[in-house]
């Protein structure tokens, strides 16, 4: 077996160096009940290279790719180019293939990176600092709830409307569990400011999204000051974070604690993941902030380096009173992050931001020329809602009989909520004119 | 050699990516246009890429050397799991794309899942926990759904764990809103089922389940582990078993007929998927029967009429009508670690029933034999054989005026990386050794060479360990300095004083 | 541009430093007429990573590649299964992104390889010596003709019948130039014994291939004898250097140079290159061999160590007596060679030949059943010959047709040789029986 | 650190591949089986993967740091050629499948064709020559088919050659049954003028053509190029320009327009496909209206009735009726080194027209910047600008009992590779730099600002220098023991011995 280094030779040498008759002596704490003899039943056999790629190079097959034609699905999973130099730079054995950097002496790889892709996020967001990564947008999004509660001592979060169904569910799940209230404002297109009215004393956080899962872009700070009036925290959630090369970052519109998904950057689709969680938060509440941080220091030479730092907050240090229980994160993704946020600087950035967003534009415009078509968002970056007089799961199902996978029906994420003829859409860089053209005359023949 | 920060090389008007001119479109963004740039530096892709491989050549990989980091698992990550992950048809598809355009995805969940379920005994697993600790979550998150529905939920909220237990464990249960109460360890490193007894004596109706690692954190089998399943069960209360040591007795033992109700199993530990210098993993959580209907959205269900895979994702009445479906929640946006899926679906196929049984053989006999070889020179920490590691203490250093961090950091001018140390915390000054199966014999010889020659200088009390390594790419770092005063990021005041 | 890092500011600066006013001075030297100003016209302008991934993504998709159905093509390239992990090792930048190594001290990682590259051909040759590659298996006959033609100092080389066309014509061509005599059969099935009347007392040495372009395995020995009996060399080439897991080497055979193409090993088919031409020889030839050799030495501590030597024999030593012009190798390609054998090692090699052998030997029989097929080779490795009443072009197109393709005309390589019906196949582990009977059925069809 | 040699690890029964297995089936071999194994170790997979990550690591490469060694342009490859250069559409086709079915492989090779053809002002280009030196041979033998043709090869044998040429030069001349006459150099560092003109006097019935770099192997431009292209024209003779410097002068000149009648263009080195610790490369080779119809089988066309692309293979009497093709043979079993060519085209893709110029521009641009930063200390070897490389003589270690060799090993401590040294052989000591476009203006001043250093502890002679390097894998390797007692492979006694 390819991966199994010892041979039989070996392993006899070794059982009698140990002083053992065969590797059965080593389970005999197995009640008896519960030991096996043979393979466990009804699995395969090993099985070669060819056979195992052919096997799963079959299932790939089956599925069709975001590449085969004009795709527009978003809604907090995004479809962008990613450069190849990317993909080289994490499959480094060097990367790819170690731990946590418990030993900072042979890690600085990572812990450079780590710093470097800590920084990114800062500058990013406009906030102070950011951990090390999260496991993706929406377990950030609920870590922060929870650290937002730790933070002012507070048992409730209000969730606009307009944060991602997902997100809010799994805020939901994370914190009740915890006695944590949590109230979810029902789905609006363009309302995040409804959250203003929910500050009260007890209020933990307010937690808002721009530009929001039907794509809206928000001005956060009315709501900022609306929290902090109340003592209570503004949480600010993206889903795609390129937005961020274009739009104003949520640090410079009050918001305490920011967190979103970085797949847009250096990860593809994927299926869902993993993807990179960022969490971001003013300087004041690094204490509570949950998962890995890197900090600088110095070697017994005084050389600059890099170690974990402030794991006082940590399971491994605080075990029960922990500011989270996360351990391993998504540290190659936040690696590929940060690779491909490096390729592309601000310059780069602000480019591509502006690309997406005239690709969302471009879609908006042809869609909305449309009879029949209303567009739901005023405001905008690369995503868009609409409205037609059909269902929204039969429209796309036609629009996919065109060769065009048109986006996401809005009850897909919110059932029953009389959404059932509103179509999420996005466009990125990776969306050319002619399949934007394809999508408007698809849709044309559809609602005709 | 240094490496300079990317905020010292790059500029804000360098890039390393070549993207259409815009067309100067007016801007929909309703006043919100970003006005300071975001200040981020770029690298032509020169480079970029000189930096990032200069910089990994300053860390320690398994592709390097054996990396026997206890509790961890580095196991060889092979590659064709990669090529398999980067096939466009799983890597370029998106969650929410039309479910009949992702059947093939799917099926790789439904595979997967079958042989996590078989290598159990379980009924049911969850796919959706990002990490190890996420599916710890889940299943504790279970656990308590189930007490939910019993209508116990309010009074069932003691949580056992043994003191030897990862710092997880303690951690997940009371983010899931229990409270935790500490089982004492029996001198042979297990746990000490008197004091397991003592605390489920009386009372039991406070008691909402137990956490245990098994094999457990100081490499030893629970061999009471069926009497204590049964014990918490009478105490109405459910087993959580922590799969992390996996490894050990995977096509050996099936959890379920040890009497676990949940467990959660590392990928990325287990079944080879790459640990990424602090992950993604993936955590998935088999259930029993009991717990099997709490399973968090989204849930994988197959159409009858045509066969075809359908997630039910949210909670909406129509889809779990007619189902005894009672999902606990929602624990990440999207279904799980597709990424980790394909890998360790190809890990499994390529190893196949019978390999894996072997895998859990060699690594228990490798932690064995370095057991049998180092017992001579240092102290361990128990009698008997171990499972896949092997844990020694710290007496072997009594009046060296040296400590098992100054034996880590020796390893590392062996060329090494160093085990896991001070944990499991039942044990003084542990070192925790972990080689896992894909090592040599002739590996193994090495590696134990050089730690039997630092551990015979660390009794001599050499006092050059205390200030090792020196030949690594840096010397011991300032930890405290780091935490006193925390420099988390880089800011432009710091170029300049560098200057 | 992603690949340019001076910024306009470093171009200023730099041409101050140089004293220079602008980058046409360095330019100067070129005559006024031949200045050109402006990008040369009729070419594109720079492009994105997309786009330009795009235009290339969709000139491969109009290939059919070997994986998509039953693929029987061979003659001198070979579909095989290469284990991930090779190319993994390949893409390594410290192997990628490097030279010849003109400096031992920091090139020993490419070195080491050589070396063992160099110990596997020639243990797989059965011979004593090889260098460092040369650039495929037919530039390989070809310098081997050459070496043979000096070390006999003799000008007269005698190829057989059953040599690749293309090989011999490559031999040819080479030869020519230097007014060496070559002699090439007549295209033969089963008749490389043909070359012992050949032998003459001017002839510098018989070039013999088994298994043959045909598939045919033939005993060198009488062959060897014959040669050196008039004090002239045997040359023996292979195509398939699996076969050399399975097959009597040829250095046992008496053989003085073996040459072969060794893209079988850890190289894709590539549409034909590159590949790596492997060259080995007797121990007394050693100083007539073209191409780098590495040998091992130590360093000044003693240590061992490797390097390039006997560069006497070479080009930038020699200059106009160089055994050879070459300079660059197949260095990367040989690399890949070297790790898929090491990870094959002596058992997975013999069990991979095992494979192939029995793979042809399904072929031979499930097409020899058929109605109008005549087995053309009686002895083989992995490819066969057939002949059947039909054309075979016309047969390959009607297989295509099924979807199968079925392997070569043997006309497209010896036209106007009466080879008109005749097809040459290979099999392969990646073959399978499914394959191999829709061959056979296919087959059935365009026959009846 | 040291690794072993796979001999050492390995044994002939370990395997690092699973395969099935064998039915057992009575082979068909005519009684050849081999009866002895061949006696290659084998590794496991985490055994392989270990062995040649370590020995990667002693490596110096592009991805590391500047990488100056003239006349091998060492520029950044890029990684999306490697990324197109394994589509399966690319990497799993075979040379000898039907044609229809390769057509987008042709359209490739079509393109890149275009791409040359229009760079070069040239006709034709043939595509077969795997390497820089297999494409001088192509010219050459193009040349030789020309002579043959016009009925005077056999009195045509004189081929001029510049003394400062590359070794390959006269090699090739040689294999091609040329004689060489060697040109003298002026004290410009350029071909000797006067010295031409005077070989060139009287009876030139015997001369076939010249070899000349440009720019030269000095990093020069040769400015009478165009005087010595006349010359030898009126002399019967043709022009075959040596195209290894091409990356200096593309999109700035045209071959075409200097006179040439054949130059090579090495792909692994204008055009950025990876050198590979020593090829693959890649030599297509240019041709003027003059010799285009020589070029080597296969020759590509284009079917008139469809459009379809195809691939004439061999002297096929029926397919080369009608054209007024003369092809000189045939280099190699199929057509080139597709590989190298999807790579180049991407590259080109990339960079465009405007930016191939620019890289000329900035390939210059940093080697002027070079010898500006350095003339002070060093001794440039001529006067004025030079082309994309900078050439230095060792008149600045005059009597300092320090040698060129010594500057290299001392700047290999220094973190770098070494330039090219040596060569070429008419500078005395020469050291040629050349550090291509793909380096920032930051990574230059670090490396002269090394090379300054080392430079002046040279003048001062000290003596440390000649022991260097201290710092690299390995100290000095003793090449004479090497070629003295020449030991090319490993054998059994080695271990042997070694134990």
């Amino acid at each position: 077996m390819r991966y199994l280094p010892l041979t039989p030779e070996d392993r006899a040498q070794m059982l009698q160096t140990i002083g053992a008759k065969s590797v059965d002596d080593f389970y005999q704490d197995v009640p008896e009940s519960a030991r096996l003899t043979g393979p466990i039943e009804g699995l395969p056999m090993h099985q070669g290279e060819l056979a195992v790629e052919r096997h799963m190079g079959a299932l790939a097959a089956k599925n069709r790719t975001a590449s085969e034609g004009p795709f527009f699905v978003g809604c907090g999973a995004y479809k962008h180019h990613v450069p190849a130099s990317v993909d080289h730079i994490i499959q480094r054995s060097e990367f790819l293939t170690t731990y946590t950097p418990y030993q900072p002496e042979i890690a600085q790889g990572t812990l450079q990176t780590v710093f470097e892709f800590q920084s990114q996020v800062a500058m990013l967001t406009g906030m102070e600092v950011a951990n090390a990564s999260m496991y993706d947008g929406s377990t950030a999004a609920s870590e922060a709830a929870l650290m937002a509660c730790r933070a002012t001592r507070r048992k409730k979060v209000i969730v606009s409307g307009g944060v991602h169904a997902h997100y809010a569910e799994t805020i939901r799940t994370a914190c009740e569990t915890q006695g944590i209230e949590v109230v979810i404002l029902p789905p609006a297109f363009d309302d995040e400011k409804a959250l203003i009215s929910y500050a009260e004393d007890d209020t933990a956080c307010l937690i808002a999204q721009s530009p929001n899962v039907f794509g809206t872009v928000t001005d956060l700070t009315p709501i900022a000051e609306a929290a902090h009036a109340k003592k209570a925290l503004l949480v600010s959630v993206f889903t795609e974070v390129v937005s961020l090369g274009l739009i104003t970052p949520p640090g410079e519109m009050g918001a305490d604690i920011v967190v979103g998904e970085g797949q847009s950057i250096g990860n593809p689709l994927g299926f869902g993941g993993p993807y990179v969680g960022l969490l971001a938060c003013r300087q004041k509440l690094v204490r509570q902030m949950p998962g890995r941080v890197c900090g600088q220091t110095v070697d017994a030479d005084g050389k600059r380096g890099f170690v974990l730092t402030l794991s006082t907050r940590e399971q491994h240090i605080r075990r029960d009173k922990a500011t989270s229980n996360i351990c391993t994160n998504a540290g190659l993704c936040a690696l590929a992050f940060t690779a491909h946020m490096t390729l592309l600087g601000d310059k780069g950035l602000s480019q591509l931001a502006t690309l997406n967003h005239e690709a969302a534009c471009d879609l908006a415009d042809a869609l909305d020329a449309i009879d029949g078509v209303t567009l739901k968002t005023e405001t905008f970056f690369n995503e868009i809602s609409f409205e037609t007089p059909m269902e929204a799961g039969a429209l796309l199902a036609a629009l996919d009989k065109k060769g065009v996978i048109g986006g996401v029906r809005a009850s897909r994420l919110f059932p029953r909520a009389g959404l059932d003829n509103v179509v999420i859409a996005a466009a990125t860089e990776c969306n050319t004119a002619e399949g934007i053209a394809a999508y408007a005359q698809a849709l044309k023949e559809v609602l005709a | 050699q240094k490496e300079e920060l990317i905020f010292d090389i790059g500029t804000t008007e360098t890039t390393g990516v070549d993207l259409p001119e815009p067309k100067g479109r007016k801007d929909r963004l309703g006043g919100l246009k970003r006005q300071d740039g975001t200040g981020l530096p770029g690298l032509s892709e020169p480079q970029a890429m000189r930096h990032y491989v200069r910089l990994s050549q300053k860390n320690y990989a398994i592709d390097l050397g054996l990396f026997p980091l206890g509790s961890c698992t580095m196991k060889h990550n092979p590659r064709l799991n990669e090529k398999v992950a980067r096939m466009p048809g799983f890597a370029d598809i998106h969650p929410l794309q039309p479910q009949q355009t992702v059947q093939g995805a799917m099926e790789v969940i439904e595979q997967l899942e079958d042989w996590l379920k078989k290598l159990t005994g379980m009924p049911a697993v969850a796919m959706s926990p990002k990490a190890g600790a996420h599916g710890e979550w889940c299943g504790m998150a279970a656990i308590r759904a189930a007490l939910i529905d019993r209508g116990e939920v309010e009074t069932r909220t003691r949580v056992l764990v043994p003191a030897s237990a990862h710092g997880t464990n303690p951690a997940t249960a009371v983010q899931c809103g229990f409270k935790v109460q500490e089982i004492a360890a029996a001198t042979d490193g297990r746990v000490d089922l008197n004091d397991l007894k003592a605390k489920l004596e009386g009372d039991t109706s406070d008691v909402a389940g137990i956490m245990l690692t098994n094999p457990n954190t100081c490499g030893l089998f629970e061999r009471d582990i069926k009497e204590i399943a049964d014990l918490i069960h009478e105490a109405g209360g459910y087993f959580y078993c922590d799969g992390a040591n996996f490894n050990a007795i995977v096509g050996r033992v099936r959890p379920r007929d040890l009497g676990v109700d949940a467990m959660h199993i590392n990928l990325h530990k287990t079944f080879s998927t790459p640990h990424g210098g602090g992950g993604p993993g993936a955590g998935p959580t088999v259930l029993s029967e009991r717990l099997a209907k709490y399973a968090p959205y989204p849930v994988m269900t197959v159409d009858k009429r045509d066969g075809d895979y359908k997630l039910i994702y949210v909670d909406d009445e129509a889809e779990l009508a007619g189902t005894d479906l009672k999902p606990l929640g929602r624990m990440c946006a999207f279904h799980g670690q597709m990424g980790m899926f394909t890998r360790a679906l190809t890990y499994m196929l390529s190893h196949g029933a019978d390999g894996l049984k072997q895998v859990a053989e060699d690594a228990v006999l490798n932690a064995n034999y370095i057991q049998a070889r180092l017992k001579s020179v240092m102290s361990p920490a128990f009698e008997g054989y171990c499972m896949h590691e092997a844990l020694f203490s710290d007496a072997f250093l009594k009046d060296s005026g040296i400590e098992t961090v100054d034996i880590a950091k020796g390893m590392i001018d062996e060329g090494y990386h160093p085990m896991t140390v001070y944990f499991p915390l039942v044990v003084h000054g542990a070192m925790l050794i972990e080689p896992t199966e894909t090592e040599s014999k002739a590996e193994l010889d090495r590696f134990c060479d050089s730690l039997e020659s630092v551990a015979i200088k660390a009794k001599s009390g050499d006092e050059a360990l205390k200030s090792a390594p020196y030949l690594a790419p840096m010397r011991r770092l300032d930890e405290t300095l780091a935490a006193r005063k925390p420099v988390l990021r880089w800011t432009s005041e710091m170029s300049q004083t560098a200057q």
